[in-house]
């Protein structure tokens, strides 16, 4: 077992990590299942440095009853082709018409957005993702790999229909299921994973439904593993201009969009 | 070339574009979108006298062309503001004016002078219109009485621009503009949010942990275009409009309807740019329609 | 199977949805459409003592996600409606309202004490709120003191189910609500259209021949909504909601906010079904929700 | 010369002739130059009996700005197909987004709305428009050539640039071209065309910009000729639930949408 490595933290882009608006033309649209798809977006110039956590906020040009722009995780970021993938689930009238688009269509982002994971080096870690929570974890996989951690992903989802995309993963570490009705790896939630039991991480990097969330927080608690989670809160401008997207942590309202959306689970009020 | 400054009393604005408060930060959320000082002013974040947390989240609602907010004046308060906050923004290259709310007359009349000495702040948007407070708020912009007993007060202490930021919430709006127009205020801007409410019918709860929030965007143009157009005729003080402007097209309209300057809310949620391309905008339609002055088109809404 | 009647006081609705006055003519026009005997009630045009020709053209702006109209309440008179058109709509199997409005409170009094004598008319619609006549209109509404005075009259004439329509443009709708429930209105309907204005940026004109005008669709449903909420608490008479009603949701929450009836009026001229399509959507909300009686949702909001 | 006949009159669509909501799906879209596009939308089921004037009331779906329907004239109709023509000219963003439509797309369409031109027997009949103006003019001239009559249809443009679609009038009389910079046909308005000094007609039919229809009204005027015109007015409903779509007439305001568009202009107060 490697020595416990507890002194990386989350990071904040620099103040030279500028945000930006722009036009980005989508380049491939593939349909995961009847819930899901992937959208690569391409730029028309080189792509910023972006971090592993931040996200995009995309106008819906296509559909009438969508007013604001839809925040999104950076699911994967292809800096050779100026490409980045974004991870969809479809829940109401704006990620419905996102799937909608047609290749060659015009989509408007504002990004990078919000902060990143920490990336720790040469540690065990634990990513768990629930759904469309899986959404950033893959470009966290990367860094992670890269910084030299073992990198361990645990995937819950409600059956193997919904167990997709998971080879993208491989090349990072190790990737686990967990099905509820165990048609596919483990039967039962993230949380209730063998790996869990059986071994020891050092960190725990968590994304999804805020069940789920809390229930790995309540594991890393337990086990003394740090313990990172990507809030979800709903916003209007996506860069810290209207304190909308507010989480109550021990130190006051905080803003997801800009002091987030990555949260050490020791600050917030879980 | 064509004129676009544009005189608020004694202010004069470059262009007459400002952004809304609580719509646009402190400014500094912008500068990676747009360059400040492209700007006729900006007017920042409600500021209160003391530290306030806001309402508990959620503070937001999309609507059919517009949104519902319920932040209820988060900040950390005037002295805060002073000491850390204005010296990173005071050397801004525009009119930098502050947003000051309160619950309570003596709070407002305390927050005003402490940032009538701050010697690059040229003015203060009194907010006697939030809906979004339990106390006060809103209710001093509800009828004329207390409408004029705050402006009085403030006026008292506060020496620079006095804007008044008037509430839509109203039978009538002209009657609040004279009676803080009477009390000496140097200018008023409106619309503030009108009240409204949002529930989701699937889980019968309602979207503001308040229940009610004020409502924004494109959705309250023409009510907020109607108003304009009252109270420019009511008032002999410029009026600042807003609303639901969206695009140049939108300012020119409450310009016309008798708005000496515009500003840009909830746009600028959507594009972090609307407020520079609405200048740009401005001037291509005074250039299309050879207009050389800006002010000539204040009020200039033809009537037949 | 679910329980869609509802009752308004003594009248039975077979649905909480009504069409609302302005939108829906007299029924027949949207009778290639739809069955009109599946709606709970129709409410047709404003009806005024006397011939009116209405206001010039033009009288329909579009806005974001709204219009703004200034039809001034163009119809044939009382005398007209009862001789000409009570024949051909008094058999409709469904509650067939008049929306009475007037100039003065001796007009409206005399128009209710005619349509008191159709035996098909289960009740009318007072409105005291419409913006787009001169004189009277809009005035009854805004005010507590005369809401009363011209409710006051009427009841003394008028039997059967008095429905008093409401004004969105005032400051405090609850207490002019309760003040109109004093003098013997069996229930209010809310909210009219607000009144707005839209200019032509290019033409430099207004868009409606009268200036301002009256806003209703999607843009006012969170007002609507905040209104229907705020006066359900205020009454104890029933409350009927509409302002942006678009489909079954929009509806649902209407109800969940206190609504015990609905009305449909801009959706109608985009979708002339979708009256019958709500009652639909509302069916299958209920089945989906598992509410076998639709009056098991009025006014059950969710405030944790 | 034939004899005048004036026995022809406005038609109202019958009780049985109901007014429809459909969609209808886009089969073709022309280009006819930068403002002028035609769109053949196709129903599913045959079409019902459509008069000529009549028009259709188009929900536009792709464009978030847009919130009534747009009213259009029936340009043409084929019975076999189930296909309705309609030429639109670009003025905003509901008639802009009309012709980013694409093959396959679904429009919803109230329809048949309004009233018909007079249809007489063996009559000689002039039918003038102006730009987009000329929406109803082809149906109508089908129309009229059926029932016997001598048709003359002047199309009046800018220049030859925007005459187009001169073709599918041949079939049922004489089509004459007026342009303003005299690039085509006569140079002048249509209202200043030879014919109108070197013949006589029954009957004049007119659509289009408000001055050249009242020009025509003046013509017939002069010359006692019956003449219809069809009016543009705004409209919210498109099927007299509304009121907003009045115009003037000397019996008071009446309802464009269904005691017109088609109006005989002694009605007017022109
Ligand atoms: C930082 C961040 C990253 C996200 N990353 C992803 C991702 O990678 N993939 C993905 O599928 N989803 C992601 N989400 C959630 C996604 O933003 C919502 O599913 C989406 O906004 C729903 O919009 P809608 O129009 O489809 O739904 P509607 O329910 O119609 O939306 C109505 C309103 O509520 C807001 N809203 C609804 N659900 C959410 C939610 N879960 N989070 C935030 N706002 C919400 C919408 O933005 C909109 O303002 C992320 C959210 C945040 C805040
Ligand atoms: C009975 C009738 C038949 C018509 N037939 C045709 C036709 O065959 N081909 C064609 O190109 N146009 C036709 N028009 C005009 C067409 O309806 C307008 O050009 C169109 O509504 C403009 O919409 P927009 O969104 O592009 O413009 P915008 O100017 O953005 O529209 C704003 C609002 O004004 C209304 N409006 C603007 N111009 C007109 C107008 N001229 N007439 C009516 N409403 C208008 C719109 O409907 C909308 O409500 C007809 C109009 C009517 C009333
Ligand atoms: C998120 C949000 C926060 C706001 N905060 C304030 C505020 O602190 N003080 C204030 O006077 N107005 C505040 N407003 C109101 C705006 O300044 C503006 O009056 C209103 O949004 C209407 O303009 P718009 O439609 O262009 O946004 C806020 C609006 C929004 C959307
Ligand atoms: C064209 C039009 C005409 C109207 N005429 C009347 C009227 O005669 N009497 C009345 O009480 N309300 C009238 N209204 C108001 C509506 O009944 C309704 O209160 C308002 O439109 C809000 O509902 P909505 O958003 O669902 O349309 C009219 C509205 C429109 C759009
Ligand atoms: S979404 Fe606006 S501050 Fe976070
Ligand atoms: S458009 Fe509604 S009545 Fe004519």
């Amino acid at each position: 077992m490697k020595p416990k490595n507890s002194n990386a933290s989350i990071l904040y882009p620099s103040k030279s990590m500028k945000k930006l608006i722009q036009d980005f033309e989508l380049v491939k649209y593939e349909e995961l299942n009847c819930e899901h798809f992937v959208l690569d977006i391409k730029a028309n110039e080189p792509l910023p440095e972006i971090l592993p956590g931040q996200f995009v906020n995309v106008r819906v040009d296509n559909n009438k009853s969508v007013f604001l722009r839809r925040p999104l995780s950076i699911h994967n970021v292809d800096y050779e082709r100026n490409v980045i993938q974004l991870f969809v689930k479809r829940i109401g009238e704006g990620t419905k018409s996102l799937g909608e688009l047609k290749i060659g269509d015009n989509v408007s982002v504002v990004y990078p957005l919000g902060n990143s994971y920490s990336i720790p080096k040469n540690a065990k870690t634990l990513l768990i993702g629930g759904g469309c929570g899986v959404a950033p974890l893959l470009y966290l996989s990367k860094f992670l790999h890269e910084a030299g951690n073992e990198v361990t992903t645990i995937l819950g989802v409600r059956s193997s229909y919904d167990a997709v995309g998971l080879k993208a993963y491989e090349p990072y570490g190790r990737i686990l299921v967990t099905t509820e009705d165990g048609s596919q790896g483990e039967k039962g939630y993230p949380t209730q994973h063998s790996v869990l039991e059986n071994e020891s991480f050092d960190y725990a990097f968590t994304c999804g439904p805020e069940p789920m969330m809390k229930a790995v927080a309540a594991y890393a608690e337990s086990k003394d593993v740090i313990c990172e989670v990507s809030l979800e809160n709903t916003m209007a401008c996506g860069f810290g201009a209207c304190l909308c997207c507010v989480t109550d942590t021990k130190k006051g309202n905080k803003c997801v969009c800009t002091e987030g959306p990555v949260f050490n689970v020791k600050d917030l009020k879980w | 070339m064509v004129n676009l400054e544009v005189k608020l009393k004694d202010m004069v604005l470059k262009n007459p574009v400002m952004t809304a408060s609580g719509t646009f930060g402190f400014g500094e959320e912008f500068a990676d979108f747009i360059d400040l000082s492209d700007l006729g002013g900006i007017i920042v974040k409600g500021t209160t006298r003391h530290h306030r947390e806001g309402n508990p989240y959620p503070r937001m609602a999309e609507t059919p062309s517009g949104m519902l907010n319920a932040v209820g004046l988060q900040n950390k308060g005037v002295e805060n503001f002073c000491k850390d906050i204005y010296p990173r923004i005071k050397d801004y290259q525009t009119n930098v004016m502050v947003n000051v709310s309160g619950s309570v007359i003596g709070d407002y009349v305390e927050t005003a002078a402490m940032i009538n000495d701050l010697d690059h702040i040229p003015g203060i948007e009194l907010n006697i219109s939030c809906p979004n407070v339990k106390e006060g708020g809103m209710a001093f912009g509800t009828s004329c009485a207390s409408a004029k007993e705050v402006v009085r007060a403030v006026r008292k202490v506060y020496k620079k621009h006095l804007m008044v930021k008037l509430s839509p919430n109203v039978t009538d709006i002209a009657s609040i503009a004279k009676a803080v127009e009477g009390q000496g205020a140097d200018s008023v801007s409106l619309i503030n949010t009108l009240l409204g409410m949002a529930i989701d019918a699937e889980t019968r709860k309602p979207l503001l942990s308040t229940v009610t929030g004020g409502l924004s965007g494109p959705a309250v143009k023409p009510v907020a275009l109607r108003m304009v157009w009252q109270v420019a005729q009511a008032v002999n003080i410029p009026v600042v409009g807003l609303g639901g402007i969206m695009n140049a097209k939108d300012a020119i309209e409450f310009i016309l309807a008798g708005a000496t300057a515009v500003q840009i809310g909830t746009a600028n949620f959507i594009d972090p740019q609307v407020s520079v391309k609405i200048v740009e905008g401005i001037k291509e339609y005074m250039i299309r329609h050879q207009v050389s002055d800006i002010n000539d088109l204040i009020g200039a809404i033809n009537l037949k």
